[in-house]
């Protein structure tokens, strides 16, 4: 156990907290909205989620690919374009210094709370530093305007920054490709937190690169957030990274979010089928065969099943199940459950 | 360094090379005119004048001496490049003591003057209003321009010119038709002949304009509105940089690096299109040279001129090919 | 190949109003079978007449009627622009699969001489063509110039797509098992690069179209056979527009333009069809 | 719902453009009330004292070359030959000042010695070139003598050939001594179009090289000297000489404009155009539609004829020339059945809109030559019989100027003349007529065969026909051959015109075509001499198949008949009545052989604009020649007078 770890263990749990969280999400809804010669279609990718993110926490969210939780982390970074609207919820912040309500922000407010109090790590990062732009130019685009500082002062902090992380300042000076691809993602996350913001959306940024370098970029991914004390809200789907890294999990299925707790909690005791498949599906040494997959793929959005959305694939579907949506239920401890079985009670 | 040298070298080599096999092709093209330059001079003289067959034999041939058309083909091949290396054509034939370069040089300036600017002028209204097209994609005006590039852009240059000719020339007569200045103003940097060279180029450069705007104009705005939706776009949108910077720096100077290559193949393009604009406004420059050196079969003329354009649009590739790695910094320079 | 033809047509504006207009022009043209006159002959209608019920366009002064002038040089000049594009594929598939494929010394020696075909200055020596080939200087030979003149561009543009398909895998397994170079790129790299070819078919008849008018119109070219081109000429030779004949000047001006904007539209909805990326910004479904 | 697509930073940047772009529209149409000034081409001079003409060369691309006695290096007709140039003679091809034959720079006309080996000039005195330098006799002999010695010189050849040696025995005396007889040797110095001009020696000898000295700027013989010239070669000015008295035009009073500018027309719309905006005072030729347009929208436009059809006839003959080295038209047969498929109305139609003077002899139709030829002539044409092998008929058509005529009236109502000596000074007389039938006989008779509905040769290949024409810088003549080669298509002939464009000369020359529409005879107009053209006609100057043929005998006709006749011209003096005889001689030898087919008249649509000037030469004042390139149009600028307010 790390110390973080320990440290979250002796703060009581997020819900006991009087004070507002860092991130409260209520009932957002963010749809696709096609328009195309008179059909319109809507495929509802992010449908009611209801969440909160502390101060000094790791937050994961896990799910398949197309469950949803790409959509939902744009969604709260408010790095949506069309046709992806939000037509429902709210997203609201709270930077310590500043509290903001995300979607009645105008858009130069919202530019100037970018950076500086929340920051965006993109899914493949590889390719988002601009090619014909050396790093240094990158640093002065994104962060200049905010620190505050003359340009002389801006680099030395840019700098500093740099060695924290173990990383060269020579870094600086080269064109994007001229790196290699774990250090061009760590050269980003260096981006990203170069401003000290208190919030930082991950969106998979291990995800391209092999298991060593993985390893280092997640060391450097807490290393940050416990010398900053930011939160961080974390996307993979990668069950193992969340296990090592986050310090309550979120657990998305076609859309809506089906579990929800400290990962400890979730790992030992999912209570969602779905997130007890995520679980068994990690490799764990000593298997003598594959692991099961689980069959059928996930739902259609633009065509969901009605109640559980889960339903058609689970193996402990009740006839409720497939006609009513189950309710976010909480069972003590901050772990919330959205399953008609926990309710009835038919499974532990 | 030491890389940037050998793609120089290549890049080098493959120019001399290019402008080698140009100008023999144009050297045997032009050799097999039909056309006699010496029955041309002949012709000319001898039209509505009074002549006698025994004496056109005589000039025939003192002519032909004149002219240097002696010896055999190799011996003019080989005499052709020994010259042509330090940049002597020759004496024109149809003009006869006066040298090629003299009549080249006379021309070029208004060519380029015309053609590169309207060329160059073009690709930049292009590529910023293309670029602005494919970024603020909801404008209407824009889109409206697009429209209208969309319509242009395929039109032949000579049913433009033809149009814009018609309309103001002949429907609504306010700008000159012909030539490179009024009659009778004197040359020099004064104010009417500034005045009047810049009226007179104002029908021609339209029409360059118009027809060469539209291909830039929708390529660019395909380029910028791929470019868009490029992480680094995306990303640095939701980093808060600067809208102007992120048009700027990061959307229309991406979309730059495939356009800088297309404007040094459309330099290409200009000899041909100086021919039609100066035949179909009266425009003097090297264009009208060429063609009246083709009909006057005066291939020391046609040779020097299509030589001149060969190297230069060559060089113009060639310093572009040269700038490349500094333009995109990704390009391996082999 | 017919649905991805109706799925165009329904779905994409520019590509329907494309295959209106060509439609259009290609039905005139095909008319021309029926034309109640000998297209070459002259005087064979009362000269200069308006637009009337009875002549549609009009008259020419040269005693044509200027519809079923037009649709014999808008069928001239489409199988012109037909042929040409269809030699010139040839060329710069061939030069271009074969550069793009061999590399090293085989491809820098073709592209020099591709590089120099772009560079020389096409018009003159189209000129030069035709005070070579005078009387023979048929449209069919026409074409064939043009064609091996008008090939460097794109074949370019597919000695770089070949060149990317040189190192996928696929090739690279096609060596193993045995196949020749020729074998690899007719049957495994020419089905790639067949829609690029497709889609500059449209503007390399759009260029060649353009030359044929601007040759015609300047005199150097047949001005017995009928194309849009050779009627401008005539049209230009009986100063048509300052005589008031204005309809002899704008029909085919009008015909050629349409047709040029409709093989436009075409290249260009084809062009989105093969890029996906393009395809998708418009749907809007981008990231 | 903000997103990033659209922002409001980038509504500012869009309307700064849009401001920008109307900014400049508005200025550019603030700029254009002015331009429509500058559409009034000239700024720089009076436009009440300048007479714009059109120089038919086009653009000069060597303008600054005046060296006209070299070869051509630059451009002839800016005004240089017609404004700056003088010589010994003028004749004008229609009635002149003071008569045809005006003595310009000789005092009076030549004075041969009785075997024609000498000819002796007595010149004006009093004239000066325009730096001041007085005119004479050296500057002849200097002009002689400078060419002789100069082969690669523009005259060098023909005068050495004839030229044994000139003096000056007095500044106003020259003596030519000729190597051989040639009765016609003062006809080099005769302006037609032009003519050997004189040469100022005290500029010559100072250059070290005549055939490489440009000559700029050019000392004038002539009323007027360069004002100023654009090196582009789009336009010459010319300004009256303060001294105008002491040149030849001098005798006949002052010219009138004091600036004359001679602009590259551009194409004939352009020139129709620049005419109707009163920017173009003489057009020199224009397309027949051009002229009706101008006659018709344009009040103060007129042409040579007040009205149809408006055109000049120049004294030259558009034919149908024969390569008469080809195998197909060697027999005179298959040349008469190809005259008699043309319907030359038709041809008049297709060519000039019926503005045509037809001819069907091979004297053009202008000037004094109907007098002299083709009236005096009508009796034995209308007698003339063809033998076709299975009928002799009479070919000749004397109505047919009037049947022109007729089927114009119905369009041009009272514009077309009724009175028959008018309709045939305008339209011609008569030509020959259609006949299909003889035609056939006649091929037949010459071994040729119709299969089908095609003819073939006696060879058994397809009897084909190229008509080779000039293509757009001869407008009427490539219509001419595009409905000739109809007829003949019509009748099974594989016929079809054939554009030469700029090779036109070179095949015309090295005879490399099987018929051709050009003119192989040109004459005075005002004399009824016909050396001019005739002497080169003879069989000795007959080049072999591909070798280069001299003007005029394109069509490489040889005949031991006509060299008779020729030598028997060159027997006879300039003025000797005998001559015309001798003419008819030649006319009736063509008709039998027809090596040519003559069309009609070469008629040049001049258009005269008189908004700032009057007293154009006109058919009813036809006082000079108003064919703006001709030299002797000179002679216009004395009777030019602005146009009184």
């Amino acid at each position: 156990m790390t110390l973080h770890q320990l440290n979250n263990h002796l703060n009581p749990a997020p819900e006991a907290l009087p004070a507002s969280p860092a991130l409260r999400v209520d009932g957002l809804k963010a749809y696709y909205q096609t328009r195309w010669f008179g059909i319109t279609r809507e495929v509802r990718a992010v449908d009611d989620i209801t969440l909160r993110i502390e101060h000094d926490e790791i937050y994961g969210i896990a799910g398949e690919s197309s469950s949803g939780k790409s959509s939902l982390i744009k969604t709260i970074a408010g790095a949506i374009r069309p046709p992806l609207n939000v037509v429902g919820g709210t997203v609201n912040f709270d930077f310590g210094t500043r509290k903001v309500d995300l979607y009645t922000l105008k858009p130069e407010e919202r530019t100037a709370i970018r950076w500086k109090h929340l920051a965006y790590i993109m899914q493949g990062s590889m390719s988002v530093l601009n090619p014909l732009r050396r790093v240094r130019q990158s640093f002065i685009d994104f962060a200049f305007r905010h620190m505050g500082m003359p340009m002389p002062a801006f680099l030395k902090a840019v700098e500093d920054h740099l060695l924290r992380l173990h990383l060269q300042p020579g870094v600086l000076d080269s064109y994007p490709h001229e790196l290699s691809g774990g250090m061009r993602q760590r050269v980003v996350i260096a981006l990203a937190t170069v401003c000290r913001p208190g919030f930082i959306i991950a969106d998979e940024p291990t995800t391209a690169l092999d298991v060593v370098v993985q390893k280092s970029v997640l060391t450097m991914i807490r290393e940050v957030q416990r010398e900053m004390r930011a939160s961080i809200l974390f996307v993979t789907h990668d069950m193992a990274v969340h296990a090592n890294l986050t310090d309550r999990l979120g657990i998305m299925y076609a859309g809506r979010l089906v579990e929800e707790g400290r990962t400890r909690d979730l790992f030992r005791n999912p209570r969602h089928p779905y997130t007890l498949h995520l679980i068994r599906s990690l490799p764990r040494i000593g298997d003598a065969e594959p692991r099961q997959g689980l069959e059928g793929t996930p739902p259609n959005l633009a065509d969901p099943p009605p109640g559980c959305r889960f339903h058609p694939r689970c193996p402990i579907a009740m006839d409720v199940c497939r006609v009513m949506v189950p309710p976010m239920q909480a069972l003590g401890g901050g772990h919330r459950v959205a399953c008609h079985a926990v309710t009835e009670g038919t499974v532990q | 360094m030491k890389t940037y040298a050998i793609y120089l070298a290549k890049r080098l080599l493959q120019f001399v090379l290019v402008v080698f096999i140009g100008i023999n092709l144009t050297y045997v093209i032009s050799h097999a005119t039909p056309i006699d330059p010496v029955e041309q001079t002949i012709s000319a003289l001898t039209s509505f004048g009074n002549t006698s067959p025994e004496a056109i034999e005589t000039m025939r041939e003192s002519l032909r001496e004149l002219y240097g058309m002696s010896g055999t083909p190799l011996e003019q091949y080989v005499s052709f490049w020994s010259r042509i290396v330090v940049g002597d054509f020759g004496p024109s034939l149809s003009a006869f003591p006066t040298p090629v370069s003299e009549l080249i040089l006379r021309a070029l300036p208004w060519t380029i003057g015309l053609l590169v600017v309207a060329t160059v002028l073009a690709w930049l209204l292009g590529n910023l209003l293309g670029g602005l097209a494919g970024y603020y994609r909801k404008n209407r005006l824009l889109k409206a321009m697009g429209l209208i590039a969309m319509g242009l852009h395929p039109m032949p240059y000579y049913v433009v010119a033809f149009v814009l000719l018609v309309v103001f020339g002949f429907l609504w007569p306010v700008l000159p038709i012909s030539g490179g200045s009024g009659i009778g103003v004197g040359r020099g940097f004064s104010f009417d002949f500034i005045s009047s060279v810049l009226l007179h180029s104002l029908l021609p450069a339209l029409s360059l304009v118009v027809v060469g705007l539209g291909g830039w104009f929708l390529g660019m705005r395909a380029l910028v509105s791929n470019i868009v939706t490029e992480d680094y776009v995306v990303y640095a949108e939701l980093g808060g940089v600067d809208r102007r910077r992120i048009l700027t720096s990061y959307v229309m100077r991406n979309a730059l690096v495939p356009q800088v290559t297309g404007l040094a193949m459309s330099l290409g393009a200009i000899f041909t299109g100086a021919i039609i604009t100066e035949e179909v406004f009266g425009y003097p420059g090297i264009g009208s040279l060429l063609v009246d050196a083709v009909h006057a079969g005066d291939y020391s003329l046609v040779l020097g001129i299509t030589s001149v354009s060969i190297v230069a649009v060559s060089l113009a590739v060639l310093v572009i090919d040269l700038l490349y790695p500094l333009l995109d910094p990704r390009v391996q320079v082999e | 190949m017919l649905k991805i033809f109706r799925d165009l047509l329904r779905f994409n504006l520019e590509f329907a109003i494309g295959t209106l207009i060509v439609s259009i022009i290609v039905g005139l043209s095909v008319l021309s079978f029926f034309s109640p006159y000998p297209p070459e002959d002259i005087y064979v209608v009362a000269p200069d007449v308006p637009p009337s019920w009875e002549y549609w366009l009009g008259t020419t002064s040269r005693g044509q009627d200027v519809f079923w002038q037009m649709t014999a040089a808008l069928r001239n000049t489409l199988l012109f622009g037909i042929a040409v594009a269809a030699i010139s594929r040839v060329i710069s598939l061939t030069i271009g699969l074969v550069s793009g494929y061999m590399g090293g010394m085989t491809d820098r020696v073709l592209m020099s001489i591709n590089d120099t075909f772009i560079i020389i200055p096409l018009f003159p020596i189209l000129v030069l063509f035709y005070f070579v080939m005078r009387d023979s200087m048929s449209w069919a030979l026409l074409a064939l110039i043009m064609a091996a003149l008008g090939w460097a561009y794109d074949a370019r543009l597919i000695r770089s797509v070949a060149m990317s398909l040189r190192t996928r895998e696929f090739t690279s397994q096609c060596i193993f098992s045995g196949m020749s170079p020729r074998q690899i790129m007719t049957r495994e790299h020419l089905p790639y690069v067949l829609p690029i070819v497709f889609s500059t078919t449209l503007n390399n008849m759009n260029w060649s179209i353009g030359m044929e008018v601007t040759l015609s119109v300047l005199g150097f070219t047949d001005i017995n056979t009928p194309t849009i081109g050779s009627m401008l000429y005539w049209a230009n030779q009986h100063t048509a527009l300052v005589a008031g004949v204005w309809w002899w000047i704008a029909w085919p001006v009008i015909a050629v333009m349409l047709l040029f904007i409709g093989l436009y539209l075409l290249a260009t909805a084809l062009n989105e069809y093969i890029d996906p990326r393009s395809r998708l910004s418009r749907m809007g479904g981008a990231t | 719902m903000p997103v990033l697509g659209t922002s409001v930073l980038g509504k500012p940047i869009l309307r700064k453009i849009a401001c920008a772009a109307v900014a400049l529209l508005l200025g550019t149409a603030a700029y254009v009330p002015s331009a429509a000034e500058a559409q009034d081409v000239i700024s720089s001079l009076p436009r009440k004292e300048t007479l714009i003409l059109e120089n038919p060369e086009g653009t000069i691309k060597n303008a600054g070359w005046f060296n006209i006695w070299a070869i051509n290096a630059g451009g002839q007709y800016t005004g240089l030959q017609q404004l700056a140039m003088d010589t010994l003679w003028y004749i004008d091809p229609e009635k002149g000042l003071e008569g045809p034959i005006d003595n310009s720079l000789a005092a009076e006309a030549p004075k041969y010695n009785a075997d024609f080996t000498e000819m002796t000039v007595k010149l004006r005195s009093g004239i000066f070139w325009s730096d001041g330098v007085e005119f004479t006799a050296d500057d002849v002999a200097y002009t002689v003598e400078t060419q002789m010695k100069n082969t690669g010189m523009r005259w060098g050849p023909i005068l050495s050939l004839n030229v044994d040696s000139v003096s000056a025995p007095d500044p106003q005396t020259v003596v030519f001594k000729l190597k051989r007889p040639n009765s016609r040797f003062h006809a080099l110095f005769t302006v037609r179009f032009n003519a050997i001009w004189i040469m100022p020696k005290h500029v010559f000898e100072k250059a070290p090289d005549p055939m490489r000295f440009d000559f700029n700027k050019p000392v004038s013989l002539g009323a007027y000297a360069l004002h100023s010239f654009d090196p582009e070669g789009k336009w010459f000015i010319w300004q009256r000489r303060d001294d105008w008295q002491r040149t030849t035009l001098g005798r006949f009073g002052e010219p009138g404009p004091k600036y004359a500018v001679y602009v590259d027309g551009g194409p004939p719309d352009k020139r129709v155009i620049a005419q109707m905006n009163h920017n173009m005072d003489v057009v020199h030729d224009v397309a027949p539609e051009g002229m009706f347009t101008l006659a018709k929208q344009s009040k103060s436009s007129r042409g040579w004829f007040k009205d149809f059809p408006y055109a000049h006839p120049d004294p030259t003959l558009p034919a149908l020339l024969f390569n008469l080295q080809r195998a197909d038209f060697q027999s005179k047969d298959v040349r008469w059945a190809l005259a008699l498929l043309i319907d030359i109305k038709a041809v008049s139609m297709a060519s000039y809109r019926g503005a045509a003077t037809i001819s069907a002899i091979g004297i053009p139709p202008t000037g004094t030559h109907p007098d002299d030829y083709h009236i005096p002539m009508q009796d034995w044409l209308k007698n003339f019989e063809l033998d076709t092998g299975k009928q002799k008929i009479k070919p000749y058509d004397p109505t047919v100027g009037k049947q022109i005529a007729d089927m114009l009236r119905p369009s041009m109502k009272e514009q077309i003349p009724t009175d028959q000596a008018a309709i045939d000074k305008s339209f011609g007389m008569g030509w020959w007529k259609p006949n299909p039938q003889a035609a056939q006989e006649l091929l037949q008779k010459a071994g040729f065969t119709k299969r089908g509905s095609n003819w073939y040769t006696p060879e058994g290949k397809p009897f084909s026909i190229r008509v080779m024409v000039e293509g757009e810088s001869r407008p009427v003549i490539t219509r001419a051959g595009t409905m000739i080669a109809q007829q003949w298509r019509q009748f099974g002939i594989d016929a079809k015109t054939e554009l030469a464009q700029g090779t036109m000369l070179d095949r015309r020359n090295s005879g490399d075509f099987d018929t051709l529409i050009s003119w192989s005879v040109e004459s005075y107009g005002g004399h009824p001499d016909l050396a001019y053209f005739l002497d080169s006609w003879h069989s000795q100057y007959v080049a072999p198949a591909g070798k280069p043929q001299a003007p005029r005998n394109y069509m490489r006709w040889s005949s031991p008949e006509l060299d008779g006749i020729i030598e028997k011209i060159r027997g006879v003096g300039f003025d000797d009545p005998r001559s015309i005889e001798l003419g008819r001689d030649y006319v009736k030898l063509a008709v039998r052989e027809m090596p040519t087919i003559p069309l009609m008249a070469y008629n040049v649509f001049v258009a005269m604009d008189d908004t700032y000037w009057t007293g154009y030469p006109t058919a009813e004042d036809p006082y000079a020649n108003p064919v703006p390139n001709w030299g002797n149009s000179r002679y216009m600028m004395v009777r030019l007078k602005p146009r009184g307010e």
